[in-house]
């Protein structure tokens, strides 16, 4: 059972309508695009929950029980709650700018799934510049903290501001390295070509030895680094700035900037499973449910390593990406060149 | 928030209009019940019992409280532990922090009425309700988690029987 | 190259041990549902005692126990009748100002005061937390009690350590000693009624310390004991 | 101004405030900044001033353990100790054997307690929420034998003049010894999640280094000081109570920086653990608190007596003049003097640093304000 | 070295200038005039014999009819432990900082001059920081202290 049928039924359909080309297309996009934002909001809300649960359940607690059978509402619960609280925006604050903070993290969190696929032609746009697209919407976010930490015109915040631009930027670069030694192999930067170039489980970058696990690795360092989270959390380190650049925002502009996260960590946990664990391939179950499958896995290790390990100091963090990770992610992409050149791996 | 605060009003023109209302209160208020994040505010011993009931025998999650570092985003003052008259205005400065529908939880007998240090103190507040409105108080030197625990289901149950018409 | 070897080695057993917490069942108590079971000896709430049968309280009027609170929370209102004997007119504890330290219950000799093990009492208002007489004996009607036996003066324990630089005898008459406190071995044990079930959910946790049935109060009633 | 790179750039203060999610209680630095690096320390304190000393010229010796209980809520323990043992110095008074064992119990114990909030919290300002969840879930387990033995998990007013208040139940033994067995697995369990950690060494190597010598002239005491090399411990120099009949050692390290003290932390609970465990075995039967009257005087005098807890050496000094009330009693708590080498050791760190450190002196409130 | 042996050198170490109070309790008291006090303090730290690092702490007493200002000195290396104190009168209450021989004063000393009003001199950094800023009702550890809304414990 494929859901594509529905799809192509239903474009038929709008087809046959007897709408002008264009309008149809247009309409189709908007569908699709709605139908993206419905389920990543309703994945937002489950990764909250989730989390919460997960960390009780390391810490040998029970996380939130008592609305529904396990908790279950608690995130519903919480979103409303933040609707109805009262929206400060401090006096001095740079309104224009303090206010457009969290639509740009939201609005940019939700870009990066037009080309990620979601299963076996569940793909809102297939640009053949699948891969280059994405990083560079992810590299958007950082323009949203800027704004947070500037707008609200408070020192921790301006702390948090900074120290996140200075992250995001620099492990950004490790990350995209790591990018291109996977493209190398798969020889397109379209997601469902590199999809497709994983048919096997052999096959799977990640088992691509020896280049493939260290590109892995680094993608989830600098992925956790991506979405500002431990050990790499600095900018909302509770503990030295308060709550770093979100201090000041409070009902729905922090609902905006807390879910943002999570859509941020899942669309890390997305793009390292199409491009190492082989996106959508599996044998028998549907090929949506894999890629969740492999997805909801990816996003469990990022949480594992947030209540695991404690936090980096500033200066460690950037030692750490310039001085670390960028040159093995080098090596590793020559490696990568001499692999792929020498002709004994293309499988 | 303000248009939601007006809608009593205007629903109740309307023939079902009560019913909207009625299953409205019921949802923000349930909402705003289940799900109170504090502010990590601790003076004294009582902050220590506070951290406690954090741990992991008596979950403070279980209720849906977690801790909140910025007083904007938290909706809910444990004021655990003593607070002294150096340190009054600055409680007074965290709750006019806070965003509007905001609660005070009066915990231990220093934020009662001055607790142990009620005769022969200079420098304590006798009680903590003429600085801040206080919900709930919890007697206890420092009281028990489990009556830090009562004192939450209880400000739950009042909390849940404000009405959209009085919210300030 | 050593260094980076169990650095990693080590990131990884972290997240081994917190991963293999996972697996175990949590040690939380869901209060509403699940309660603890108090010990004996937890101190909790101040209240008066009354006789089981006769049903009045045990209070004698003595203000022993309003002179050894540190904190001034008993106020006890009285007034004399025509023997000179004080009757009880209000007894007034504050629990904002009370702070649970017990020594009110080991300066009563009549136990008429105990700190029992309830600790539900959260209010919306202040005054509902200065408790009156009235309130106090109907919180303690259901806390059980040693009734202490009148013990003659003159048995005194024989062996009584002397107490070099013993200030001038206290004003008060009426003072009894804190006499040395022998813990008799084995002594007549009373049992509680029936043994409170384990009420902790999780197999694992440490044994609950059940209520244990040696009268584990103070010094002062073990010696009365004797 | 630093023009090094033809910048003009202003230092900044920042005012971590009192209401701050790591400064342990209620207490205010203000930094002067340039960038992320702090050039000067000022810490405000007082916020949690409650005149203990005024109090207790208004109470009996009875009365005033409660109070004590307050002064240093971490380790309530020693600070009744600490008075009832200046008070027995005072006037006199002989604690009988079965009293003195079961002081030792209790003190160690509250120890352990100590030391594991401070391990929670040291891993909560660094970032790692979970180790503060397992230390104190161990912590429960030590507040339920406390419960048992005097009623209160925090607040014991257990330890008198002349011995302690009231005798263990027989249950409390078992339990005791069930507990000390799991404990030195669930340390291990810490040291694998913490102590190799990269970034936890990383964080902590070489970050507030205390000299011996600037230690000393600071009057810096407890581990914080044996960090730095100096092995100095009042349980083993100046033996009170009947420390000296226990064999266990004194854990120093050298470089005397946030990774050594808390190295020195975690190994000085596992001696505790070893204390506890010596002292249930020899526990002997017999009284458990000699003759003290109701309201009972002591002989004029004056008395200076110390005592060492887990935030280092706690002084008890009274002056009485034969009175029901003490003429003056003094509490010298051992985070008044840690709070006053904060500012050498911050200057040069980061903030990420200033945080590591307070958390690795373990510095609390109530000591430094009374 | 015993406590004896330590009363024994302290006295013929500083005959004038020092009297035994009482040493039978615990650790020995003595007694100095306040004029010598930066003297004494030096001595005592740079005897070899003694040398006392590590000040304890300065209690400040008010006796009703004078103030009393005791130091609690101990020796990290020789393991010995003892007091000495000074007398002052009320109109004369001040004292010499002992700032250069134990850093750790500071703020003792700060605490003596904020509840007692002990002045110290050339302390350099005599402010408030206990009690609140906008504090004006005098050093409240006094005895004869007394303020508007300071509740006494009822006699009972």
């Amino acid at each position: 059972m494929e859901i594509t049928e529905i799809f192509k039924y239903l474009y038929e359909q709008l087809a046959a309508s007897g709408l002008p080309q264009v309008w149809v297309d247009i309409v189709a996009l908007a569908c699709a695009g709605v139908i993206v934002f419905g389920f990543l909001a309703v994945v937002a809300l489950f990764l909250v929950w989730w989390e919460r649960k997960v960390s009780a359940h390391i810490q040998q607690r029970f996380g939130p029980m008592r609305t529904g059978w396990h908790g279950w509402r608690q995130t519903i619960a919480d979103a409303i709650k933040l609707l109805q609280k009262e929206d400060i925006i401090p006096t001095l604050a740079d309104r224009p700018v303090f206010f457009w903070a969290p639509v740009i993290a939201f609005v940019a969190a939700f870009m990066a799934y037009i080309t990620i696929p979601f299963g076996d032609g569940l793909i809102v746009a297939d640009l053949n510049i699948g891969i280059l697209f994405i990083v560079a919407i992810t590299s958007f976010t950082v323009i949203s903290l800027l704004m947070a930490g500037w707008g609200s015109n408070n020192k921790y915040a301006l702390l948090g501001g900074m120290r996140s631009a200075a992250q995001v930027v620099s492990y950004e670069v490790p990350m995209v390295v790591a990018i291109c030694s996977i493209v190398l192999f798969a020889g397109s930067l379209s997601m469902v070509d590199i999809v497709q170039s994983q048919a096997m489980i052999y096959q799977w970058y990640l088992f691509r030895l020896p280049f493939g696990p260290i590109a892995f690795i680094i993608y989830i360092i600098a992925g956790t680094a991506e979405t500002n989270r431990t050990p790499f959390d600095l900018p909302e380190a509770e503990q030295e700035l308060v709550a770093g650049f979100n201090i000041e925002y409070s009902g729905m502009k922090f609902a905006m900037f807390f879910l943002a996260e999570f859509i941020n960590m899942f669309t890390v946990s997305a793009i390292g499973t199409t491009l190492f664990l082989g996106g959508w391939q599996g044998p028998f179950l549907p090929s949506w449910m894999w890629f969740l499958g492999k997805t909801l896995f990816l996003v469990f290790v990022l949480m594992w390593f947030r209540w695991t390990y404690p936090r980096l100091r500033v200066d460690q963090l950037m030692e750490f990406s310039w001085k670390f990770l960028l040159p093995i992610s080098f090596a590793n992409l020559i490696l990568a060149g001499l692999m792929k050149y020498s002709g004994w791996f293309n499988w | 928030m303000g248009v939601i605060k007006k809608l009593p009003v205007y629903l109740e023109k309307i023939p079902g209009g009560n019913i909207v209302t009625t299953t409205l209160d019921y949802v923000f208020s349930q909402s705003r019940a289940s799900s109170l994040w504090y502010l990590l505010f601790g003076t004294a011993c009582c902050a220590i019992e506070l951290m406690a009931t954090g741990a992991s025998r008596y979950d403070f999650d279980r209720l849906g409280m977690i801790f909140r570092a910025s007083p904007r985003q938290s909706d809910l003052i444990i004021a655990a532990g003593t607070i002294t008259k150096k340190m009054a205005p600055r409680l007074k400065l965290l709750y006019d922090q806070m965003a509007e529908p905001r609660y005070v939880i009066a915990m231990g007998g220093c934020t009662v009425s001055g607790g142990p240090f009620y005769y022969d103190s200079y420098a304590v507040e006798k009680g903590i309700d003429h600085i801040v409105p206080v919900d709930v108080y919890i007697p206890g030197c420092p009281p028990r988690p489990e009556s830090l625990l009562e004192g939450c289901l209880t400000l739950q149950k009042r909390v849940k029987r404000m009405k959209i018409r009085d919210w300030s | 190259m050593k260094k980076l070897v169990d650095a990693i080695r080590n990131l990884v057993v972290g997240l081994f041990t917190t991963g293999k917490h996972l697996g175990r069942h949590a040690v939380t108590l869901q209060y509403p549902t699940q309660k603890w079971e108090m010990p004996e000896r937890s101190r909790g709430i101040v209240v008066l005692l009354s006789d089981k049968e006769s049903g009045e309280l045990n209070c004698t009027v003595c203000m022993l126990c309003m002179r050894a609170c540190p904190t001034g929370a008993i106020t006890i209102e009285f007034e004399k009748d025509e023997k000179g004997k004080r009757i009880l007119k209000d007894f007034i504890v504050d629990n904002g100002i009370c702070c649970f330290c017990g020594l009110c219950e080991e300066a009563c000799n009549f136990a008429a005061i105990k700190m029992a093990g309830k600790y539900e009492f959260s209010t919306e208002d202040r005054e509902t937390l200065i408790w009156h007489q009235d309130r106090l004996q109907e919180i303690g009607r259901g806390v059980p009690y040693e009734k202490p036996v009148r013990k003659k003066p003159a048995a005194k324990p024989a062996a009584e350590p002397p107490n070099a630089g013993d200030g001038p005898a206290a004003a008060e008459s009426a003072q009894p000693e804190v006499t040395a406190v022998a813990n008799p071995p084995g002594d007549a044990v009373i049992t509680k009624p029936g043994q409170p079930a384990e009420s902790r959910p999780a197999p694992e946790p440490p044994a609950r310390p059940d209520e244990n049935p040696i009268e584990g109060d103070d010094g002062k009633s073990a010696e009365d004991q004797k | 101004m630093s023009e090094a790179q033809g910048l003009h750039t202003k230092e900044f203060t920042l005012n971590v405030g009192p209401h701050h999610p790591s400064t342990h209680g209620v207490c205010r630095f203000v930094l002067q900044m340039e960038g992320e690096v702090i050039t000067s320390v000022t810490p405000v304190i007082g916020y949690l001033h409650r005149a203990l000393e005024k109090i207790c010229e208004n109470r009996t010796y009875e009365q005033i353990i409660p109070i004590t209980d307050r002064f240093e809520y971490c380790t309530a323990m020693s600070c009744n100790m600490g008075f009832s043992l200046a008070t027995e110095k005072l006037a006199g008074l002989e604690v009988p054997e079965r009293a003195e064992y079961l002081r030792v119990i209790m003190l160690e114990l509250n120890r352990i307690a100590s030391h594991l909030i401070w391990f929670g919290t040291t891993s909560l300002d660094l970032g790692a929420i979970t180790p503060f969840l397992y230390g104190f879930r161990e912590r429960e387990d030590i507040l339920d034998m406390f419960e048992m033995t005097c009623g209160q998990r925090l607040t014991f007013n257990y330890i008198r003049p002349g011995g302690v208040s009231k005798d263990i139940p027989k249950a409390f033994i078992p339990v005791c010894k069930k507990f000390l067995d799991a404990f030195s697995a669930k340390v291990d369990d810490y040291e694998r999640v913490l102590t190799e950690n990269p970034i936890f060494i990383a964080r902590n190597k070489d970050v507030g280094i205390l000299k011996p010598e600037t230690a000393i002239a600071y009057s810096v005491s407890g581990p914080s000081l044996r960090a730095s090399g100096v092995k100095y411990d009042l349980r083993r120099d100046d033996p009170y109570s009947i420390y000296d009949r226990f064999d266990f050692e004194i854990p120093t390290r050298e470089n005397g920086d946030c990774y050594d003290r808390y190295i020195v932390r975690i190994r000085e609970m596992r001696e505790s653990a070893k204390i506890v465990r010596q002292a249930i075995e020899q526990i002997p039967e017999g009284p458990i608190r000699s003759k003290v009257k109701m309201n009972f005087k002591p002989p004029a005098g004056e008395v200076y007596c110390r005592v060492e807890n887990s935030r280092g050496e706690m002084g008890f000094y009274i002056q009485s003049v034969g009175e029901k009330m003490p003429l003056r009693v003094k509490m010298r708590g051992g985070s008044y003097n840690q709070l006053q080498v904060m500012p050498v050791l911050c200057v040069g760190h980061k903030i990420a640093d200033l945080v590591a450190i307070m958390a690795s002196m373990d510095i609390i409130m109530p000591d430094v304000d009374r | 070295m015993e406590r004896n042996q330590l009363v024994s050198y302290i006295k013929n170490k500083f005959q004038d200038t020092v009297t035994l109070l009482e040493s039978g309790k615990g650790e020995s008291f003595f007694q100095i005039k306040p004029e010598d006090l930066l003297v004494f303090s030096r001595a005592i730290r740079d005897d070899e014999r003694l040398g006392m690092d590590w000040l304890s702490c300065i209690s400040g007493v008010d006796t009703g009819e004078r103030f009393e200002v005791v130091y609690s000195v101990a020796s990290v290396v020789n393991r010995i432990r003892f007091n000495y104190k000074l007398v002052l009168d009320y109109d004369k209450a001040e004292i010499e900082s002992v700032q250069k021989i134990w850093p750790g004063a500071n703020w003792h000393e700060r605490e003596l001059w904020e509840l007692y009003g002990i002045n110290v001199n050339n302390h350099g950094n005599l402010t408030r920081f206990l009690l609140p800023d906008n504090w004006d009702q005098g050093h409240p550890l006094r005895k004869d202290w007394d303020a508007p809304d300071f509740k006494r414990m009822p006699e009972k």
